[in-house]
Order: C-alpha cells, then sequence, then structure tokens
C-alpha cells in the first residue's frame, strides 16, 4: 500500500470571515500544500481534502468532523477564527486527532485547556494587543511628549473572538504602561451604523485609538469617524481588516496612510538577511504563486504568509520528523514531532522561531517564540517599525498636521 | 344588448350552469329568480368576466364577452354588484367609489359620477371617510350600488341588492332601478323578494338548478304556476 | 447629577443629529418595503438584498466601468425595479393564492439565493465605492453630506409615494388589491399588470436606496443582513402600509440606537430598539400614529 | 391511528432504536443526531406554526435553552438537571411576558411575525451584549465535567447521544399528536380562522394560544439546551436569532407543516440537502451550494406548498376527510383570466 | 325551566348539558321572570355615537324583535351584548349579572350565545367539529363527550346532518345559517341573539326558519333577541318589537302598535307598514285563537 498523509484543511471560503482574511490564509497554504504535493515527503504522498467552514463555527464543527470520520483525514490544518477554532479543537483533542492551527489566535484557544494533540505556531491575540502598547509605550515620551500617566488611550474592538482577545491585551499593556484607558468598548461587527461610538470617541479624546476590526466596520468606523471630524493622534490596527490594506486605500483613499497594524510580519517584509538562506526561494515562490492567482495586487498581504508560513513550518519540519522519528503520521508519531520541534528565531519565514510549550503548562501548544510586528502604512506601502529588531523606518508619529485626522 | 347563448359554467369540476340562454334588450329590466344554489349568482358571474364559461357564447352589444379579459369587460359597459358587496374594507367609501372609476373611460368623468351617487345615497356623502369595513350591513350595500354606478355602466348586474336592507331602503333601491332605466340604464337583477322584483322589472327568467326554467314577462311569470311551484312553494 | 450634567453636552445633540440622520436612510430604506409589505401585502424577506444588489451594480458601473455617479444612479434604479418585476413574476405570483407565509419563505430563498449569487459572481470581498463626500461642519458638529443627501430624498421619496398613493387611481388600486384581489377585475383593473408595476416601483425604490446607502457602506453580499430585520420593524412600528408613519418610525428608530448607543455599548441601543418596537406593539397594535379605538 | 398505522410506528421506531448498534459511522450518527435535535426544534415551533401562529421568536426561545442551561453549569455549577428545566423555564416566562399582550391585544399575522422577531434580535443582541459571561460572539463552552458524567449530561459516546436525541425527538412527536387529538386543536383552528366567531363559540382566545405557545416555547427551550450538551458549544448565531428561527420555519413548510413528521422530514431534507451540496461543491465551486439550495428551497416551496411530506401524503390517499388548515385554499370564486 | 335565571350559578344546569331536553312549561307566560336588563348603553366610535343611551329589558321565553333602518345600531349592540365590543358607557345586566366589558368567552359561558349576521364558519373544521368546538367551549369545558352529544342535539334541531365528516364547504347560504344557530345552540345559552338568520333565504327556507326559531324557544325555553329586515316573517313570529334609529330607541311595544307607529312607518318600515301590519294582526289573531 502507498504511503500517503491525508489533511484536511479548513478555512472560510464565503461569509464575512472569507473576504476578513481567512480565504487569503487558505491561498497561502495550498500554494505551501500544492507545492509539497509535487514533491511528497519522506516518501510520503501529501493529499489535501478542503472544505469550507462558511464563516460559521457549526459548520467548521460538522466539516471537522466529516473529515476526520468520513474522509478519514490523519489530521486537520487550517482555521481562521477562533469561535471555529475553539470548538473544534475540543472535539478533535477528544477525538484524539491531531490538529495544526495556522492562524486563530485567541488566547481561549489553550488557556487552560491541557490539549496534547493541538499545536498553533501563531502568536496569541493578546501578544498583539500587548506589542502595540509597547510600541506606543516606548515612544509616549519621544513622539508624544506626555507622561504615560497623561496620554489617553481609546480600546475598540469587535466583539468576536479575535477582538476581544487583542483588546484583552491592549488593556494589559495599557495597564503595564501606566496609560490613561479613557475608552474600551466593543460592538458588533455588522452594525450598521458606528456613529454613536464615533460620538463617545469625540468625547473621550484620545491621543491614540487601539482598534481591532475586520473590513466592512473599520471602513464605515473611519468614514464616520471623519464624517463626524474625530481628531486623534494615531490609530493602532491589530490585523484582521488591517492587514488588507487594498481595502483600507479603497475605502479611505489618501487617509489609509499613517495608519498602523500590527501583524505577523509580512513574509515579504521580513528581514532576510537574519532569516535561515533557505526560506527567501519558497518566499518567492509563494509570491509567484499569489501573483498567478491574484494578479496587480499592490501589497500582498500579510494575510497570505501566515497561511503558507506556518503550513511550510509543518510539512518542512514536524511531518518529516515524525515520519523518520515516530515512524508515521498517526497523531501520537505527530504530537511527538511538534514537541520536539525547535526552530530559532529567523527560521521561519514569519521571522519568529518556533517551540511549543510543553504539557503542563497554561498555554501548552502555543508557540512561545511567536510575535507580531508593527508595521505602518506609508506612500502605498508598508514598513516595519517595530520592534526595534525588524524595523525598516522610524515610524511617523503622531499624524502630521493637515492630515484629516490629526488632532495637531 | 346582451345575449347568452347555451352557457355552461362552473366551479372545478362542479358545474353550476347547464346550457343557459339568455336575452336582455337595451333599456329593459330583466329579473332572474330562483331557489338557493340555483346558479343566479354564477350567472352573474359568467357575464361579467369572474368567471370564464366552459362553453357557450355571450355577446354584449355584439362584442364577444368570453374573448374580452375579465378587467376590459367593464369597458363593455357592464357593471357588476357582486353578492356580499365585496367593498375594499380598509379603504374609504370615496376610494371605494374612485375605484369604481378606475376605468380610463370613467376617470374623466369622475366628480359628476361623484355627485350622481351622492345623490343617490346621502348617506354615501355623510360617511365618505369612513373604512367601507366598519359601516353598517345596509350602508355597505349602498357603497357597492354606488361603486358601480361610478364606471356609467350601460348594463348593471345587481345580484340580490336588497338583502340586509331596512325595508324603506328596499323601496329605495327598487325605486332606483325604475329611475336608473328611465336614463336608458339596462338592468339585470338577481333576487329572492320575487313579488318585489317582479313589480320593477318588466320580465324575468326563472333559473333551476342551472338551467333555465321558464321565462316571460313580469304579470305572466306572477301567474305562472311553474314558478308559484318551484319557487313560492305554494 | 454630575453624571447629568456629563452627558447633557455638545456631543449629546450630536448624537440626536447623527440618529435624524440615520434615521434619513432607514426611512429611505423602509419606503420601498412599506409599498410592497404594507400596502399590497406581499412579503419580500429579500429586499434588502435588492439593495444589495443595486450597490453591486452602482459599484461596477462607477468603479469598473468609470461611468459618472449621476449616469449610473438611473440605470441601478430600472435595473432593481426590473429585478423587482422579475421577483414578482417567477416567484410571488404563483404563490398569490398560498398563505402568506409561503411567500415570506419563498423570498427568504430568495435572499439566500441573492447572497449566494453575489458570492459566486462578486466574490467575498468588500468593495467601497470610493466616491467621499464633502463634510458639512458647525463649530463642533459635523454631518455628512451623503446622509442628508439619503434623508432629503426619504423625504421627497416619501412625499411623492404618498401622493401618488392617495391622489391617483392607480394608487387607490394599489392600495385596494390585497382587500379582494378577485374582485378587482370588476373595476377594470388589470391584476397583473398592477403588481408588475407595484413591484418596479418597490424595486425603484430599492434601487433609489441603493444609489444612496452606496455612498455610505461598503458592499459586500452580507450587507443586506445589516438593514433588513430593522427595516421591517420599522415598517411596522409606522404602521404598515402608512408612509408618514414610517418615515417617523425610523427617526424613533435611529434616535434610540444612536442615544442607547451613546449611554451604553452599541448593542444595547439595539436591544432598547427591540423592546421598544414591541412596546409599542402593545400600546398601538396598528402603528405609531394610528388613531386608538 | 389504524392498526396498521400503529404497526408501521412500531417497526420504524424499533428500526430507529437499533441503528446506531447495527451502524457505527460516526460522521453519518453525528449527522443524524443534528437531524433528530433539529427535527426536534422544527416540530416544537410548528406546534404554533401550523396554526397560523408564525413566530420568528423561536431562534429567542432556543437561545435561552442553550444559553441559561451553559451558563448555569459554568458559574454556579449547577446540572444541567436542574439547569434544563430552569431554561425552560426562563422561555416560558419569556413567551408568556411577549405572548400575553400580543394575544390580548390581537396582535396577529405579519405583526405578530415582527413582533416575535423583535424578540429573537432581542435575545441575540443581549447575549453578544453580555459578552463578560457569555463569551459574546465568541462563543459559549459548557466545562467539561470532571466527575459524574450522568450528572453532567456529557457524553463522549455518539450513540449515547443518539438516542437521547432520538427519546426528545419521539417526546416531541408524541406531544404533537397529543395536541393534534386535543379539543385545543379544533379551538385553534377556529382562531386561526377567526377569532371573533371563535370567542363568540366560547373560546378563549388569548388562553389557547397562550397554552399552545408556552408548550412551543418550552420544547423549543429543551432543544436548545440538548443541541447545547451535544456540542459543548454554542454562539449566539447558532442557537439565536432570527436566523434560527427563519430555519425553523423553512425547513417545517419545506416538510409539511400539517402532518406530524413533516417537521421531521424537514430537518432530514434540509440538513442533509445543505451538507451533501457543500460537501458536493466542496471548495471547487465556492458559494454555489448556497445558490442551488436558496433555489432548491424557492421551488419545493413554489410547487409544493404543502410541503413535501404532506404532498406526498396527499397523493397517497387522495381523499382525505377533511381538508385542513392552510391546506384548502381560500374558496376560489374566481380567478381573473383563467 | 327547572333554574331560576336569577341563581348565581346561572351557568350550572346548562353546564350539565342537559338543558336542551327541558321543554319551557307553556303556560308560565305572564309574570316572567327577567333575563336580560340594559340601562344607558351607549357605542361611540371616534366621534360618531353609533348607540345612544338605549335601555330595555327582555323577559324569561320571550322573542324580542329588534328593528331599525340600516345603521342603526342593532349589530353593534349585539356585539357589546356578546363581549365583541365593549359598551363606552352602560350597564348589562344578564341573570342579574354585570357583563357589560367581559370577554366574549365568560360572556357565552354565562350563557349569551350569538350568529351572526354574514356567517362565519370555520372552514378547516368539519359541521360536526364546528359545532362540537362550541358545545365544549361555549360550556364551560367540561367533558369532550357532552360536547359531542350537544352538537348532534343542535344538528339536528336546526335540520343540519350530524354525519361527522361532512365538510362546511358543501353548505349553501341557508345552510350555512343553520351552522351559526347550531354553534350558537350548542353552546346552551339562555338568551340567544339572532343577527338576520334570514339573509339570502328563499321564502320557504325564511318561513322554516322563523318556525326553527320559534321551536327553539319553545322547546328549550331559550330567550331570543331576533334582528330582521325581513318584516312579514319578524313580525308573525316575536313576541315584542323594539325599534332603533341612529343609536336611539324610538318605539317598543306589540308588533301591531310598532308597525302602526308613525315615526317607525317614516323611518323604516315606509310603505311596507301594511304588509307589516298584516302579518302582524294576522300572528295575534293566531295567538289569541
Ligand atoms: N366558489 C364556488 N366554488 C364551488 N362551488 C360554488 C362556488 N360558488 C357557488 N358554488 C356552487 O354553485 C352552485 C350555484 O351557486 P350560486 O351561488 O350561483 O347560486 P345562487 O342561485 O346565487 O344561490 P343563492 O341564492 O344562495 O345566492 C351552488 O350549488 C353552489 O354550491
Ligand atoms: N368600527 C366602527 N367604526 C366606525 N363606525 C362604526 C364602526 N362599527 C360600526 N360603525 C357605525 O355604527 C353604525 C351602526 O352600525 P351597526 O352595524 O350596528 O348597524 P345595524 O343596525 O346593524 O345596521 P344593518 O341593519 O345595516 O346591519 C353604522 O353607521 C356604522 O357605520
Ligand atoms: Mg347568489
Ligand atoms: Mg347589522
Amino acid at each position: 500500500q502507498e504511503k500517503k498523509i491525508k489533511i484536511g484543511v479548513v478555512y472560510d471560503l464565503t461569509g464575512p470571515l472569507a473576504g476578513g482574511g481567512s480565504e487569503l490564509n487558505y491561498v497561502g497554504a495550498k500554494i505551501i500544500l500544492d507545492h509539497f504535493a509535487r514533491t511528497g515527503v519522506e516518501g510520503y504522498k501529501i493529499e489535501a481534502v478542503y472544505a469550507d467552514a462558511q464563516s460559521k463555527p457549526d459548520v467548521a464543527i460538522n466539516e471537522s468532523v466529516r473529515l476526520l470520520e468520513q474522509e478519514k483525514v490523519d489530521m486537520v490544518l487550517g482555521f481562521f477564527s477562533s469561535a471555529q477554532c475553539v470548538p473544534v479543537a475540543a472535539r478533535v483533542e477528544q477525538l484524539k486527532k491531531f490538529m495544526w492551527m495556522t492562524t486563530c489566535i485567541s488566547s481561549a484557544v489553550f488557556n487552560e485547556k491541557g490539549y496534547k494533540y493541538v499545536f498553533r505556531p501563531q502568536a496569541s491575540g493578546d501578544q498583539f494587543g500587548m506589542m502595540t502598547m509597547d510600541f506606543i509605550a516606548q515612544n509616549a515620551k519621544a513622539k508624544f511628549d506626555k507622561e504615560p500617566k497623561d496620554l489617553r488611550v481609546a480600546i475598540i474592538h469587535e466583539d468576536g473572538a479575535y477582538g476581544v482577545d487583542v483588546s484583552r491585551g491592549n488593556e494589559a499593556g495599557a495597564k503595564k504602561a501606566g496609560f490613561n484607558v479613557v475608552m474600551k468598548e466593543g460592538y458588533s461587527a455588522t452594525a450598521p451604523d458606528l456613529s454613536a461610538l464615533v460620538t463617545k470617541l469625540k468625547r473621550a479624546k484620545p491621543d491614540v485609538i487601539f482598534h481591532t476590526g475586520y473590513n466592512p466596520d473599520i471602513t464605515l468606523l473611519l468614514r464616520q469617524a471623519r464624517e463626524q471630524g474625530l481628531k486623534f493622534g494615531a490609530l493602532m490596527g491589530h490585523g484582521a481588516g488591517y492587514g488588507v490594506y487594498e481595502k483600507l486605500k479603497e475605502g479611505m483613499g489618501a487617509d489609509a496612510t499613517y495608519i498602523f497594524n500590527t501583524d505577523p510580519i509580512s513574509i515579504w517584509l521580513a528581514n532576510q538577511k537574519t532569516m535561515d538562506p533557505k526560506l527567501p526561494p519558497v518566499i518567492k515562490m509563494v509570491g509567484e504563486e499569489f501573483d498567478k492567482i491574484r494578479p496587480g495586487v499592490a501589497i500582498r498581504s500579510a494575510h497570505v504568509g501566515i497561511g503558507a508560513s506556518n503550513t511550510y513550518v509543518f510539512m518542512s519540519d514536524v511531518l518529516p520528523r515524525a515520519i523518520k522519528k515516530y515512524g508515521g503520521v498517526d497523531p501520537d508519531a505527530l504530537r511527538k514531532a511538534a514537541l520536539d520541534t525547535d526552530i530559532p528565531e529567523g527560521g521561519t519565514m514569519l521571522g519568529f522561531g518556533v517551540k511549543f510549550y510543553g504539557e503542563g503548562t497554561p498555554m501548552a501548544g502555543q508557540n512561545e517564540r511567536s510575535f507580531p510586528v508593527v508595521i505602518q502604512y506609508l506612500e502605498d506601502k508598508s514598513h516595519v517599525v517595530w520592534p526595534k529588531s525588524q524595523a525598516q523606518r522610524e515610524a511617523v508619529l503622531p499624524l502630521p498636521k493637515g492630515t484629516t485626522y490629526s488632532n495637531q | 344588448m346582451l345575449e347568452l347563448r347555451s352557457v355552461n359554467a362552473g366551479y372545478g369540476t362542479f358545474q353550476a350552469l347547464f346550457d343557459v340562454d339568455l336575452d336582455v334588450r337595451a333599456g329593459e329590466a330583466v329579473g332572474v329568480i330562483g331557489p338557493n344554489g340555483a346558479g343566479k349568482t354564477t350567472l352573474m358571474r359568467v357575464i361579467s368576466g369572474l368567471i370564464r364559461p366552459s362553453r357557450g357564447s355571450i355577446r354584449m352589444e355584439g362584442v364577444d364577452v368570453v374573448a374580452t379579459p375579465p378587467h376590459k369587460i367593464v369597458s363593455l359597459g357592464i357593471a357588476h354588484v357582486p353578492e356580499n358587496r365585496r367593498l375594499f374594507p380598509q379603504l374609504t367609501v370615496d376610494d371605494n367609489l374612485k375605484m369604481g372609476a378606475f376605468m380610463k373611460e370613467a376617470r374623466g368623468h369622475y366628480a359628476e359620477r361623484l355627485e350622481v351617487v351622492f345623490d343617490l345615497f346621502p348617506r354615501l356623502k355623510e360617511r365618505r371617510h369612513q373604512m367601507a369595513g366598519t359601516m353598517s350591513g345596509g350602508e355597505q350595500q349602498m357603497c357597492a350600488i354606488g361603486r358601480a354606478l361610478m364606471s356609467n355602466p350601460k348594463l348593471l348586474l345587481l345580484d340580490e341588492p336588497s338583502a340586509g336592507l331596512a325595508p324603506v331602503v328596499v323601496q329605495q333601491v327598487f325605486e332606483l332601478v325604475k329611475r336608473i332605466r328611465a336614463r336608458g340604464l339596462t338592468v339585470l337583477i338577481v333576487e329572492q323578494n320575487v313579488q318585489q322584483v317582479l313589480r320593477v322589472v318588466d320580465r324575468a327568467y326563472l333559473i333551476e338548478a342551472g338551467t333555465i326554467r321558464s321565462s316571460g314577462t313580469s304579470a305572466e311569470m306572477l301567474a305562472s304556476d311553474t314558478v308559484k311551484e318551484a319557487y313560492l312553494g305554494v | 447629577m454630575q453624571a447629568f450634567l456629563d452627558i447633557f453636552d455638545i456631543y449629546l445633540l450630536e448624537a440626536v443629529i447623527n440618529g435624524i440622520l440615520l434615521g434619513g436612510v432607514l426611512a429611505l430604506l423602509a419606503l420601498g418595503l412599506n409599498l410592497i409589505f404594507g400596502v399590497i401585502d406581499v412579503t419580500w424577506i429579500c429586499y434588502a438584498e435588492l439593495v444589495m444588489i443595486g450597490m453591486y451594480a452602482m459599484y461596477f458601473m462607477v468603479q469598473y466601468y468609470g461611468v459618472s455617479y449621476f449616469v449610473a444612479a438611473p440605470f441601478t434604479i430600472l435595473l432593481v425595479a426590473l429585478l423587482g418585476a422579475a421577483l414578482h413574476y417567477l416567484v410571488i405570483a404563483p404563490l398569490l393564492t398560498a398563505p402568506p407565509i409561503n411567500q415570506l419563505l419563498a423570498t427568504g430563498g430568495v435572499l439566500f439565493v441573492l447572497q449566494s449569487f453575489a458570492t459566486v459572481a462578486f466574490g467575498i470581498d468588500f468593495r467601497n465605492l470610493g466616491i467621499r463626500l464633502p463634510v458639512l461642519a458647525f463649530g463642533d458638529m459635523n454631518f455628512s453630506y451623503a446622509r442628508l443627501l439619503s434623508f432629503l430624498a426619504a423625504l421627497v421619496g416619501m412625499v411623492a409615494v404618498y401622493l401618488f398613493m392617495t391622489r391617483t387611481f392607480t394608487g387607490t388600486a394599489i392600495r385596494a388589491i390585497s382587500q379582494d384581489r378577485q374582485i378587482m377585475a370588476l373595476m377594470g383593473v388589470d391584476t397583473k399588470k398592477l403588481y408588475l408595476i407595484t413591484s418596479a416601483l418597490g424595486g425603484a425604490l430599492a434601487g433609489l436606496a441603493a444609489c444612496l446607502l452606496v455612498l455610505q457602506y461598503d458592499v459586500h453580499p452580507f450587507v443586506g443582513l445589516s438593514f433588513g430585520p430593522i427595516t421591517f420593524l420599522i415598517c411596522v412600528l409606522g404602521g404598515l402600509g402608512n408612509f408618514i408613519g414610517g418615515f417617523i418610525a425610523a427617526f424613533v428608530f435611529a434616535e434610540i440606537i444612536s442615544l442607547g448607543g451613546l449611554f451604553s455599548d452599541l448593542e444595547w441601543g439595539y436591544v432598547l430598539a427591540f423592546a421598544f418596537f414591541i412596546v409599542m406593539m402593545f400600546i398601538r397594535p396598528a402603528g405609531l400614529l394610528a388613531r386608538r379605538r | 391511528m389504524t392498526g396498521q398505522g400503529r404497526l408501521a410506528w412500531a417497526v420504524g421506531l424499533a428500526a430507529l432504536v437499533a441503528l446506531p448498534f447495527v451502524y457505527r459511522d460516526p460522521y453519518h450518527l453525528h449527522i443524524l443526531v443534528l437531524i433528530l435535535i433539529w427535527s426536534f426544534a422544527y416540530t416544537s415551533w410548528s406546534m404554533m406554526g401550523r396554526f397560523g401562529l408564525v413566530s420568528l421568536g423561536h431562534g429567542g426561545f432556543m437561545g435561552i435553552g442553550a444559553y441559561v442551561t451553559a451558563l448555569l453549569w459554568n458559574h454556579l455549577g449547577w446540572s444541567p438537571w436542574i439547569g434544563i428545566p430552569i431554561s425552560m423555564a426562563a422561555a416560558g416566562t419569556l413567551a408568556l411576558i411577549v405572548g400575553y399582550p400580543c394575544f390580548r391585544f390581537r396582535i396577529t399575522g405579519h405583526y405578530f411575525v415582527l413582533v416575535t422577531l423583535a424578540l429573537s434580535g432581542i435575545v441575540l443582541q443581549v447575549i453578544t451584549a453580555t459578552r463578560d459571561y457569555t463569551g459574546g460572539s465568541l462563543g459559549y463552552t459548557p466545562n467539561r465535567a470532571s466527575g459524574n458524567k450522568l450528572l453532567a449530561l456529557q457524553f463522549d459516546d455518539k450513540t449515547t447521544w443518539y438516542l437521547i436525541a432520538l427519546g426528545v425527538w419521539l417526546f416531541g412527536i408524541v406531544v404533537w399528536h397529543w395536541v393534534d387529538r386535543s379539543m385545543s386543536r379544533y379551538a385553534l383552528e377556529a382562531i386561526s380562522e377567526d377569532e371573533d366567531a371563535a370567542a363568540a363559540a366560547g373560546v378563549d382566545v388569548t388562553a389557547e394560544k397562550l397554552k399552545i405557545t408556552l408548550l412551543s416555547a418550552l420544547m423549543t427551550a429543551l432543544a436548545g439546551a440538548i443541541y447545547c450538551q451535544y456540542q459543548m458549544f454554542i454562539t449566539p448565531d447558532t442557537v439565536s436569532g432570527i436566523a434560527v428561527s427563519l430555519q425553523m420555519v423553512f425547513a417545517a413548510i419545506v416538510g409539511g407543516l400539517f402532518v406530524s413528521l413533516g417537521p421531521t422530514f424537514g430537518a432530514v431534507i434540509t440538513i442533509l440537502l445543505a451538507e451533501s451540496l457543500r460537501i458536493g461543491f466542496g471548495t471547487k465551486a465556492v458559494g454555489w451550494d448556497n445558490l442551488v439550495y436558496g433555489v432548491l428551497l424557492v421551488l419545493f416551496i413554489i410547487f409544493l406548498p404543502k410541503g413535501i411530506l404532506g404532498s406526498v401524503l396527499d397523493r397517497l390517499k387522495p381523499q382525505r376527510k377533511v381538508p385542513r388548515a392552510h391546506e384548502q385554499e381560500a374558496v376560489q370564486i374566481a380567478r381573473p383570466g383563467t | 325551566m327547572a333554574q331560576e335565571p336569577g341563581a348565581a350559578r346561572g351557568r350550572a344546569a346548562t353546564a350539565e348539558g342537559h338543558h336542551l331536553q327541558q321543554p319551557v312549561a307553556q303556560h308560565a307566560k305572564r309574570r316572567r321572570p327577567l333575563v336580560l336588563e340594559v340601562s344607558g348603553l351607549v357605542k361611540r366610535f371616534g366621534g360618531f355615537t353609533a348607540v345612544n343611551n338605549v335601555s330595555f329589558r327582555v323577559d324569561q321565553g320571550e322573542i324580542l324583535g329588534l328593528i331599525g333602518p340600516n345603521g342603526s345600531g342593532k349589530s353593534t349592540i349585539f356585539n357589546m351584548l356578546s363581549g365583541t365590543l365593549a359598551p363606552t358607557s352602560g350597564s348589562i345586566l344578564f341573570a342579574g349579572h354585570e357583563i357589560a366589558g367581559l370577554a366574549p368567552h365568560r360572556i357565552i359561558n354565562r350563557g349569551i350565545g350569538r350568529t351572526f349576521q354574514i356567517p362565519r364558519p370555520f372552514r378547516r373544521l368539519t359541521i360536526f367539529e364546528n359545532v362540537a368546538l362550541a358545545g365544549f367551549y361555549g360550556q364551560g369545558r367540561h367533558s369532550r363527550i357532552k360536547a359531542e352529544e350537544a352538537a348532534e342535539r343542535s344538528l339536528a334541531m336546526v335540520g343540519l346532518p350530524t354525519d361527522r365528516h361532512a365538510s362546511v364547504d358543501g353548505l349553501g347560504a341557508a345552510g350555512l345559517k343553520k351552522l351559526e344557530l347550531a354553534k350558537a345552540l350548542a353552546t346552551a345559552p339562555k338568551l340567544l341573539l339572532a343577527d338576520e338568520s334570514l339573509g339570502g333565504l328563499d321564502e320557504t327556507e325564511m318561513d322554516q326558519a322563523a318556525d326553527m326559531l320559534r321551536n327553539i324557544r319553545d322547546e328549550l325555553g331559550i330567550t331570543i333577541i331576533w334582528v330582521e329586515h325581513i318584516m312579514g316573517v319578524l313580525m308573525r313570529v316575536v313576541d315584542r318589537v323594539m325599534v332603533l334609529d341612529h343609536g336611539e330607541k324610538i318605539s317598543e311595544g306589540l308588533p301591531s302598535q310598532v308597525a302602526g307607529d308613525p315615526r317607525v312607518i317614516e323611518v323604516y318600515l315606509g310603505t311596507d307598514a301594511e304588509t307589516t301590519q298584516a302579518a302582524a294582526a294576522e300572528a295575534r289573531r293566531r295567538a289569541g285563537g
């Protein structure tokens, strides 16, 4: 019998999350999977079975169960939304199957759950929130000329898993930095009107707004903010909708400039000098494949890289080890291989390294070496501005005088 | 004016009219009498196009009614006051009357016709802004007749116009029939109230179980044994 | 006391005004639905999805083919009007004699179809017209032109539809048709034609709403979900078929959403609006403006 | 029920009970469990729906059933055995609070549909807004039981769940038949046609409507709670809100509202159709599955207005003694142009 | 009549379902107890007064004719007596109890049955179910078996088939009127409100229906208020007539008296007065003879 590994891949190809980035994740993962399908891994054929979770958790559950029990896949991979990861991870663990999440960044997925078969190389949401706060904290004095306690920050977020998680990180970070949190509020991503939120923001007069949202709500918020004359010093976005510059640009035109975004670094921006030399050609390949699928995109979305890089880690590192060292692709072999992972910083296309928290720790299964970066959109390009180690240029902070939202 | 030849009609598989022949000449008032369920209402419906005959021909002043689409039949000059009034209950009396003048030809004379109708039924003028559905049974009947008159018809089909009306009003309605005729309008009237109807019409048909049993002038009908036996139960 | 003063500031006024402007948007949406749902008593659950299709039409004409906004708008209105007529012809007409719930469900199926059609045809991306109208500023308060425009359109549309419905023969016939369809022929009304006219008119109003909404919102296949339910509630709150009532109800709703959102989380604004709706239903079952019996 | 009918039921039931012991494919069992739970929910809805009480508030009742049970378990440690009755009571209370004025003030037809629509909107928004307790749109997971599985009503084993779901479903069918044979059915049919006339026959319209609403809400809440215990995960969108309500109405109508197995049939059809279309089209033709699904639903409703099962049964015995409810179109007096 | 109408538990006897079988004593014509006493009844619709300060009484076992021009408020009075509408003001004492403003089902349970001017059958139920429903709920939901018995009796009484499967759709105008009556009878009323029970019937059927009403009174001892425009028949049957105009009572008395009242002739009877008087006279002759 021929040796093969069958991988169930679940992302959202329809529904609101699809446009929020899930579909781009899917594209990235698929490019890598197709790449390995051509070569095979250690004599194993790679067969991927794709499924659409339709942006609905119950569909994600059904599809995962179907892939595992009907299609008899050896493992599931993918997942964009934490609202799906939470229940699916529980199911998979219960079935003692292997799960590799490429995205799903909510810390709630792992927190104290004690999973054995569930792994996530991606940074968790609260890390995103902490990262932006850290960035402002380090720059408050220099750029805003304010003591931390005088710096007014507002935290707003869509109330899905992702937004809530990031906002928790924001809040923790703000507390650590000693900022004056003047407002913290969630809202539903499908709300037809955010003007009340904008009015509240106006009243709160924040220096920095930390926002987590998906696409229609970001444009709606910023459009209504412009229309209602909301002014601030800086806008910190956190992945998801903020990761898709095309859409920001389309909705806001020139006002999209100077916006910050925290995300795993886009693989095309990552510092290739400090990177494992094996990787740049892969990045190039992903880029070329992506351009074939989506010609004419100005900034290749970071989401593609997330899907690609995190899938690549599994295919190039974990899977070969499972086959060679643990003799196969059964869940236990994969699990042991995953636990052995030890990739140093610079060892992935996203720049960070990979090592999983071990069993018995609160975040077992989470990558302890991952981190996002802060980028800023300037002249239709994204530039890494934080952390220092990855920074490509100095951040423009606060918003220059004369720009639409500037409170100068 | 109106000419029915071996008309057959019914509902679904149920046949209600069998080979009905009937003539109405211009300026005439013709009555149709018969027991419950005889097919009188069906006869009226088939003339005004609410149901189509399965066989037979209907001509109005030479025009083939069967070939005319239902909503064009009014334009031939046929107005139908249906059984149980069938007003638009949530529209005001005014709007109900307006609907009566919907036809292109009638719209121009809307104000005139309204005068005529209010003249006939002052009660309607008093209540012109009331919802038709909340009016008393008799008021509704007036409104239904008024609505039919709005289209300035040549032939008026009245299906049990006296049902539910107070005796004075019943007399008024029959007066009205006379008056309408005086203006040259032709009337075909279905009634339970045989004695009374035979006093106002020129001729009458007796219909039973979907077929015309007999016909004749009112005097003949009043004297007729068939009518007495079949209808008056004497 | 202090807390009370705190909320009684310029921002409150701004929220009130924003409420009014949002009300304009909602009123515009409610207008066509009120015609279809309230007057001829046919339920188009997928009404907001027609608006969505209209928004896509605007997007493609303006963004893709570079047609000017003012040229594209009439085309969109026409297109959605045709869509409305087609919806009637294909889905409603066969169900006219069926219980109303079946119409509701069939159009619910159409909602599905339109959403997934948009997904298949236009993809899941959010699209933005990229037209950004200027802002009117009064001191600390700002008003969006896009919303002022919707407001005006809603006002003009409401008056026009109201006059049409009450003053013309066709308007009266439209109001009559749901009450006794069979008898319409006796009035010389071609019911088929009348239904088509009304459906096209309802569609045209949806198209008009689309033209103005696209200035404020991104288009995506699910945009209808944000507006659909609330538009229905507005029609009912105003009294089905009552255009003035619907107009006012839209503002009442918008104010509740806007002010509720100012004082608490945004959701509570909606909870409040929905609860208000239920309570009003009990107090004035026939709509805001109905005379008490 | 005829002797033959009884026999058919008995054989059918025996087969259903035996099924998981013979056929063990977990995914198929999973789908079956879902079908049974949703069938029960749809049956509960149809108890009202068949009498013209078209409620879009059932998403709310289901949400309350699911969330109250889960919240009590997680926050207070109350076993679902206590939590489920409490959640049902909560849904029932809400049904009474909204139903009483509705029925008292004669809110019927479209108006009733929309009042109940607002109700499920409220429940959805409240669950979302109280995100500190309910997890908001992130969804909510009942804690895994550390101790007694039975006490926690948590089972890993699909067969157990299948049998539980089967039991609950059967309960729903039995209640349906019980209502169908009661005098209340006459009253409700009468009410659905003409409230004034029903009242003039002595029927306490408000009370009769409230009774059936309460019953229906209680059962729907139970369905929500069972769904939550089985899936061990709920989000506002999967157990509450307008979409869920619409889904119930859809399935019940597609299956056939006026026969006891109609809603069940509707669940089978809609769930299998959705699953197989999604699997069939897969990721190759994104969005097409829903397109086809929508088109099929529209076609079903236009061409089989009595629902699939209703139409089939009609075909089988053309001479039914009484035309019931909406089956009988209003006597068509005339159809212009035909 | 075994039950004293003034008794607090006025419904008890009828609730037992024996009521229909107890023939009333024919001789108890004088000093009959009062069943209904209406005083100062008013109903306004917005600014319009449909019923204006109407008072009247109805004795046990009599048939009261209620006539008046169209829109004079007859159906509105019926609606208030049966609870379909709440009076704006005024009192309605039924068997000694105030019932103004009570819910319809409560009033029916106390013993007032009504028919509708335009028949309102439940088309989704069979004929039998229609009547059994009224029997069950109209008699306080006691026993299904008794309700079905009452249904059978009522159907037989009005001359409709007692076949359990017959559909309402098979009924013509006359049949529907009979069904209305059967439904009202099945609720075992003490007072029956009959609204234009003859509309749409032919003359033979009218006479039959009138006889039926009289039988109902004679055999079951049910008091009746009857609204009808067909004077010839009405006047032959009723004991007493009350005339309304513009919501006000303008005349009341024996049929012959009323038929001779100039005001009644003017607003209501017109030239029909002669026929009416003749009918009333004949009725008196028959009764007297
Ligand atoms: N809509 C309908 N569907 C089926 N059968 C009908 C319908 N309308 C009438 N019928 C039947 O057709 C026959 C003739 O009815 P029609 O109404 O014409 O009688 P009619 O002479 O007007 O009686 P009435 O004096 O009671 O008004 C009757 O047997 C009746 O039952
Ligand atoms: N809901 C209502 N709103 C306004 N006016 C009403 C309402 N209901 C009845 N009316 C009016 O009250 C008056 C009395 O009506 P009612 O039905 O009692 O008359 P009626 O004596 O039964 O007449 P008929 O003999 O014609 O049946 C009528 O003028 C009617 O228009
Ligand atoms: Mg007739
Ligand atoms: Mg009356």
